[in-house]
């Protein structure tokens, strides 16, 4: 009962999300209506890492944490891109990793929208240039937003997913 | 209310019902987490936007692919015909009893696991490989929690069964039922996909049994599926609620009773639910192959509660 | 107090005994098999009790306070203190696997209510219908005692088996004379005692109280 | 009905003189298939009349084989329930075999297949019809020598070869028992049913019980109960597929048949004993039964140890009406007796259809390792379907007639529970586990079988190349799954005429038990109702329900048709699916004590490197219990003695003249010493 009694003096650690500021999130396209209404509640994340230094990833699994809990916005991680409405794209996209991510693009049923999370994503950041990247995110597959910042915040992340959506809620 | 009436008014309850129960269980975990999480109507929610979403087949799936959703929603539905959700004499119960309720939920992962073979996916092969030895290894528990129950009811039909131990109360507590009660609560944990043996909430697919066949399906069909499970969970909720402490059933078909039945039906699916929850949070997963210990273990349960209802025979 | 009611309680109180037996069978920490063992005892001295409420027998009252005082709580105290410094790691990969050794026992809970079945037909006691499943708990802890290695998981076997006679007395005989109740406890206690001393050479010559390790004393 | 009998002979007859006749084109194919379509319709006809009648017929030829003894033929309704299973699958078949030989064509093999498959149906339908030992035994060992010839047919492979040998050895042992036990019975009057049934009730226990063991050897090899079950596994396959639908649908049920027939009728009945022997018998072969099937991945063998399982579940439910019957609870072993009877049925037709199918998969890429077939209801869409109708029937799904069967086996055992006896009481839950772990595993090990060998990719370049089998093959296919439909909606119908057969055989005076109340069926006491045409009805009103609205209400999207998703990995291959030994390795490693599993992995590396893996071959075995430690012993002493024996043949004639004087003077001293008349 030990685990039960310490659940009940932590209580509910879930803080509100802040205003996110504007400048790390760019939205590129806008997102038509109908998907902005089916995805307001209740949407399916796909996390694609396209050759990411696993930095962003870790911001990622903060998402998940009680503090940032983005399931309470109707996010929910999905295990195959079949179950997703959005991909989470980390990382630039390396050699190996261009076919895999259409591929996954692909096999995601449509509406579907892509975040690029972090710099690599949009600018390849450190590895511009390397013999193994293919080039950045929107030069494979098309991008409606992105998140700036290396690793960029989960509050920001989160920002960027509710900037995709329109909804903007706190 | 006519009675014939009645079993379509229940499967649509149950329809109604078990989204919210799998997203009641889910609030509950992420508050048992302390974190806020997604109210208890996500569920409906996520089935609506998947009824709007485009349905990707893979090239390699055949017709039996497309067909098996509605068939394991259909065997799913048809179940909630049989089992007793609010009133006692139901008029479905000459069509069926507990054993046809069991092979019917088979016949729902028999096509499940056949789906998951279809795209020709290693993940839908593990899932339905998996799927299909819990299935057979939960069986004689099963059948023995259902004969030690049948046996101090004195009938098979799920109507009799609830009425019998309705109008006895002492019954409820003699430790035949009780028994019976344990060894069908793991069978629950098992046929669900529930934490110990299989976690809903995984990502990774090695670790997966029910969500690996599911892996290919998308948009209506996904919908279809998991609805069909979160019925299921219904089914065997409702299963162990009203046979077990089938108080609250109405025995009239005045709506009234009805809606009182409707109350405390909602009440007794989650309290299971918080226990369900509980469970959840304090244990981990169970490696696939220490599941036939947990299922050998209820069936030594069941046994245990043929032979008690053999003495005070 | 109806005479089925007590003998629906009677078999309640020992399916709980049996069941705690064959958690026994199913856990492997040998901390599980302590707490088993407790929760077995005060099943136990429950049942006792209820059928001394029945038949109204003071001396039953005192064996049921008895049987929770010492094997309620003096036995698991010690337990948990030899537990301690024996350590506690997970009992090794018994000789029969968990599934197997849990299904073998539902079996020998079927041989007990084939044993006792003539035994069950000629007792008019109302607690009869307990009888079989204390029978279980008899074959169930022997194999407890035959099926696993650690010296002190055979000792809580010893203990259980000890249980199981002690609950077949109170349900066939309606309990038997103080007396003779406290000489059985006495032996109990002195039995454990040689049991600890016991585990404890093992455990200094062996560095560990696998009753395998035994086998390498013959020359 | 001396008509239609009469027509049986002829129609079968005729087969058989067409097959040899008309050459080997496809005229004689066709012919002979007709001649025994006219047969089976004969034969299903006549048992349709007995069976609505009620009544027995009977047709006696006392001096057909002069002073020997006459042939006597009476048909019983429970004689009749048999030669109608046998002619619903003989028809069907024969339909089947006359495309699928299109093999032979032009080969001398056509001719011995027609004519043996017509005589064989011929023998297996004069069985249950049999009234005299004499009779009895001798359509008995044309049944077996018949199907050994069709066995043997493909006789150049090695395995086929060993396979005949098995079932001649198996077949001719429980032949030997059955003279034994016949002789023991008659040992009084003259060789009529009738007569042994009168003489049967003066015999002194001992005898009873040894007939009893030597009918239960000898029908219990025939039928494939677990220690003498080893010839099945290897005859069935090894036969072709129309010939192992018949064996496994029609023939190893006359094993059933004269159990049925002796246990009960001749001898009336037995200490209880009997009945628990013949139910642990049952439920050892049911759960061995389908965990041998689980690891076979030879499509053809896995049905062959399906049917050994079936028949299991029937002699269960044979021994649990036996067991009732000597404890005097007539209701409750009537219901046992109807159950084993509708499963008798039920299982001749399911397995038929699935045998025809492994067949169909046989004739069109020609291989039965289901782990290089695959993706075959692209090619062969009908046989696909049929199968999944086959599989669903076998695990016991709803709408079907397995579930039907099956449900009345579970009922069946459940009153046991309730018996006097204790060791009754525990011995009907032990089953009832074994029954209920079994029912699981069948459906475990038909997804593998369905899933494996249709769906996903081909595995091999013949499966992807193959095509749909003839309209011939597949209408028998249909035949057999409507079939299996009609007999679970029907069984309303069907169950309370199969209780007034069986219900004499037990004890049951007056009318019989009916168990059927409207449409549902109802278990004695009001215990369990159950309508399998209400369950199938709601099932299909259901799943259209819900068609409808989805179609109705969900998205108009079109559906894309997308690559399947491997986590995004480059190319989708065959060698990435699961294979069949993939799907049954968790239960291998579950039910390892059974198993006893051997594993060898050799991985040869790239000469270059160590580091590059060139291939690696995997093997692995389970222990054949039955076959090493116990043929193995019995095989090799019986060898050691013939070769002791060997020493007789030295060869000089003087030698063999001696032996057979000292044998002359010996019978001579016998009699003069025993005052024999």
């Amino acid at each position: 009962m030990g685990l039960l009694s310490k659940i009940l003096r932590t209580g509910i650690v879930t803080e509100p999300l802040g205003a996110g500021d504007s400048e790390v999130v760019h939205l590129v396209r806008e997102v038509d209506a109908e998907a902005r209404r089916l995805f307001g509640r209740a949407l399916g994340i796909r996390e694609v890492d396209a050759g990411s230094c696993n930095g962003c990833e870790i911001e990622i699994t903060g998402l998940m944490s009680p503090v940032y809990d983005s399931e309470r916005f109707g996010f929910h991680f999905v295990a195959s891109p079949r179950h997703a409405d959005l991909l989470l794209v980390t990382g630039p996209v390396t050699r190996n990793m261009e076919v895999p991510l259409r591929k996954t693009y692909d096999a995601t049923p449509d509406p579907k929208l892509v975040v690029a999370v972090g710099d690599c994503a949009r600018t390849c950041g450190v590895f511009a240039g390397s013999y193994a990247v293919a080039g950045s995110v929107d030069s494979v597959i098309p991008v409606d937003v992105f998140v700036d910042g290396c690793p960029p915040e989960p509050a920001h992340i989160l920002c960027g997913i509710l900037t995709a959506l329109q909804s903007g809620r706190a | 209310m006519s009675p014939w009436l009645l079993g379509p008014v229940q499967a649509a309850l149950a329809l109604l019902l078990a989204p919210g129960l799998v997203g009641a269980i889910r609030w509950m975990k992420a508050r048992l987490q302390n974190r806020s999480g997604a109210p208890p109507w996500q569920p409906y929610l996520e089935l609506r936007k998947l009824f709007a979403k485009e349905v990707v087949v893979s090239n390699n799936a055949s017709w039996l692919f497309r067909a098996a959703p509605f068939i394991v929603f259909g065997s799913t539905v048809a179940v909630t015909l049989l089992v007793p959700l609010l009133a006692v004499p139901l008029p479905f119960d000459g069509a069926g009893d507990l054993l046809v309720v069991v092979y019917l939920l088979l016949l729902g992962t028999f096509f499940l696991a056949l789906a998951g073979l279809d795209p020709g996916s290693p993940f839908g092969g593990m899932g339905a490989s998996r799927e299909m030895t819990v299935a057979a290894l939960a069986e004689p528990t099963m059948a023995l929690a259902i004969f030690a129950l049948a046996w101090s009811a004195g009938s098979t039909n799920l109507g009799h069964i609830a009425a019998r131990v309705l109008a006895t109360p002492t019954e409820a507590l003699a430790p035949g039922h009780v028994l019976a009660f344990a060894a069908i609560f793991v069978v629950t944990l098992a046929e669900t996909g529930r934490l110990p043996v299989d976690n809903p909430a995984t990502h990774l697919e090695l670790t997966m049994i029910h969500e690996a066949m599911v892996l290919e399906y998308s948009g209506r069909y996904l919908a279809l599926i998991e609805w069909a499970a979160a019925l299921k969970l219904l089914v065997f909720f409702t299963l162990l609620g009203n046979l077990f402490a089938p108080w609250g059933i109405a025995a009239a078909l005045t709506p009234g009773a009805l809606l009182w039945a409707v109350l405390t039906l909602a009440l007794k699916l989650l309290a299971l639910g918080g226990v369900v929850a509980l469970v959840e949070t304090h244990i981990a997963k169970l490696r696939l192959f220490r599941v036939p210990e947990l299922l050998s273990a209820s069936f030594i349960l069941a046994l245990l509660a043929v032979t008690a209802s053999f003495l005070l025979r | 107090m109806s005479p089925e009611l007590v003998s629906q309680l009677s078999v309640g109180g020992s399916t709980l005994v049996l069941l705690a037996g064959l958690a026994m069978l199913w856990r492997r920490g040998v901390r599980a098999h302590i707490g088993a063992f407790t929760a077995q005892s005060v099943a136990l001295a429950a049942t006792t009790a209820m059928v001394g409420w029945f038949t109204g027998d003071w001396q039953l009252w005192a064996v049921a306070a008895l049987l929770l005082l010492i094997k309620g709580v003096g036995i698991p105290i010690l337990l948990e203190r030899m537990a301690r410094r024996f350590g506690t790691e997970r009992e090794l990969e018994p000789y029969v696997n968990t599934a197997t050794s849990l299904l073998v026992g539902g079996l020998l809970v079927l041989l007990a209510y084939l044993v006792t079945a003539r035994l069950v037909s000629v007792s008019q006691l109302p607690t009869r219908t307990g009888m079989p499943l204390a029978m279980g708990l008899v074959f169930v802890s022997l194999f407890v005692i035959i099926s696993r290695k650690k010296a002190l998981t055979q000792v809580l076997g010893f203990l259980m088996l000890e249980n199981a006679v002690a609950l077949l007395a109170v349900l066939g005989t309606h309990g038997i004379p103080i007396i003779v109740e406290i000489g059985v406890f006495l032996d109990v206690a002195l039995g454990f005692i040689v049991m600890q001393v016991f585990v404890y050479q093992i455990h200094e010559t062996f560095e560990s109280i696998d009753v395998e390790q035994l086998n390498r004393l013959r020359e | 009905m001396r008509a239609l009998f009469l027509l049986l002979i002829a129609g079968y007859a005729s087969g058989a003189a067409a097959a040899l006749a008309l050459g080997t084109g496809a005229l004689s194919r066709w012919a002979s298939a007709l001649g025994a379509i006219v047969g089976a319709s004969a034969g299903l006809a006549l048992a349709a009349g007995v069976c609505i009648r009620g009544a027995a017929f009977s047709l006696d030829a006392p001096g057909f084989f002069g002073p020997v003894g006459g042939m006597a033929f009476t048909l019983d309704p429970l004689g009749a329930v048999f030669l109608a299973l046998t002619s619903l699958v003989a028809a069907p078949s024969a339909l089947y075999g006359a495309g699928y030989a299109r093999l032979w064509e032009g080969r001398p093999a056509l001719r011995q297949v027609g004519f043996m498959l017509n005589v064989f149906l011929l023998t297996m339908s004069l069985v249950p019809l049999a009234g005299g030992t004499l009779t009895f035994l001798l359509v008995w060992e044309g049944m077996s020598l018949s199907s050994y010839f069709l066995v043997m047919t493909e006789s150049d492979e090695p395995e086929v070869v060993s396979a005949g040998q098995w079932y001649l050895a198996m077949t001719q042992i429980g032949l030997a028992c059955l003279l034994g036990s016949f002789l023991l019975l008659q040992s009084g009057g003259p060789g009529g049913f009738s007569a042994l049934r009168a003489a049967a009730l003066t015999l002194p226990p001992g005898t009873r019980d040894a007939v009893f063991a030597l009918a239960l050897i000898g029908f219990g090899s025939k039928a494939g109960l677990i220690p003498l079950h080893v010839w099945l596994p290897r005859a069935h396959p090894a036969a072709p597929s129309h010939v192992s639908a018949l064996m496994s649908g029609a023939m190893i049920k006359m094993g059933i048949y004269g159990l049925l027939r002796v246990s009960l009728d001749l001898l009336g009945g037995g200490p209880a004993w009997w009945g628990g022997l013949v139910l642990a018998l049952g439920a050892v072969s049911a759960l061995l039964g389908v965990l041998y099937a689980l690891m076979e991945h030879d499509l053809k063998s896995l049905l062959a140890y399906h049917s050994v399982e079936n028949i299991g579940l029937i002699t269960m439910g044979v021994g649990a009406g036996l067991l009732f019957g000597s404890l005097q609870m007539p209701a409750a072993a009537t219901l046992a007796l109807v159950a084993a009877l509708y499963h008798t049925v039920n299982h001749a037709v399911f397995k038929g259809l699935l045998f025809l199918g492994a067949g169909a998969v046989l004739h069109a890429t020609g291989m039965r390792d289901m782990n290089r077939l695959g993706g075959l209801i692209r090619g062969m869409p009908w046989t696909a379907a049929l199968f999944l109708v086959g599989s669903a029937a076998i695990s016991g799904l709803p709408p079907l007639n397995g579930f039907v069967s099956e449900w009345l086996l579970f009922q069946s055992l459940l009153p046991g529970i309730g018996a006097p006896s204790p060791l009754v009481a525990v011995l009907m839950v032990l089953s009832l586990g074994m029954l209920a772990l079994t029912a699981g595993l069948c459906a475990a090990c038909f997804v593998k079988a369905f899933g494996i060998t249709f769906l996903a990719i081909p595995r091999s370049p013949e499966a992807a190349a193959a095509h749909e089998v003839s309209w011939s093959m597949r209408a028998g296919m249909v035949v057999l799954a409507v079939a299996c439909l009609v007999l679970s909606i029907g069984a309303f119908e069907i169950v309370p005429r199969l209780s007034s057969f069986v219900a004499p055989l037990v004890g049951v005076a007056g009318p019989a038990p009916s168990f059927s109340v409207g449409l549902a069926l109802q278990t004695p006491g009001g215990f369990a109702r159950m309508s399998p045409a209400l369950v199938a009805a709601g099932l299909a009103l259901v799943v259209l329900t819900a068609w409808l609205a989805v179609k109705a209400f969900a998205s108009r999207r079109p559906v894309r048709v997308g690559e399947t998703w491997g986590c995004g990995r480059v190319v989708q291959t065959p060698r990435m699916e699961y294979t069949a030994t993939a799907f049954a390795e968790p239960l291998r490693r579950i039910f390892a004590a059974v198993y006893r599993p051997s594993e060898d992995v050799s991985v040869d590396f790239h000469p270059d490197s160590r580091y590059f893996v060139q291939s690696i071959s995997y093997h692995s075995a389970i222990v054949p219990w039955f076959e090493r430690y116990l043929y193995a012993p019995v095989i090799s002493r019986v060898r050691s003695w013939s070769e002791r024996v060997l020493a007789l043949q030295s060869g000089s004639a003087h030698a063999y003249l001696t032996y057979l004087v000292l044998a002359l003077v010996l019978l001579l001293g016998w009699l003069v010493v025993t005052g024999q008349p």
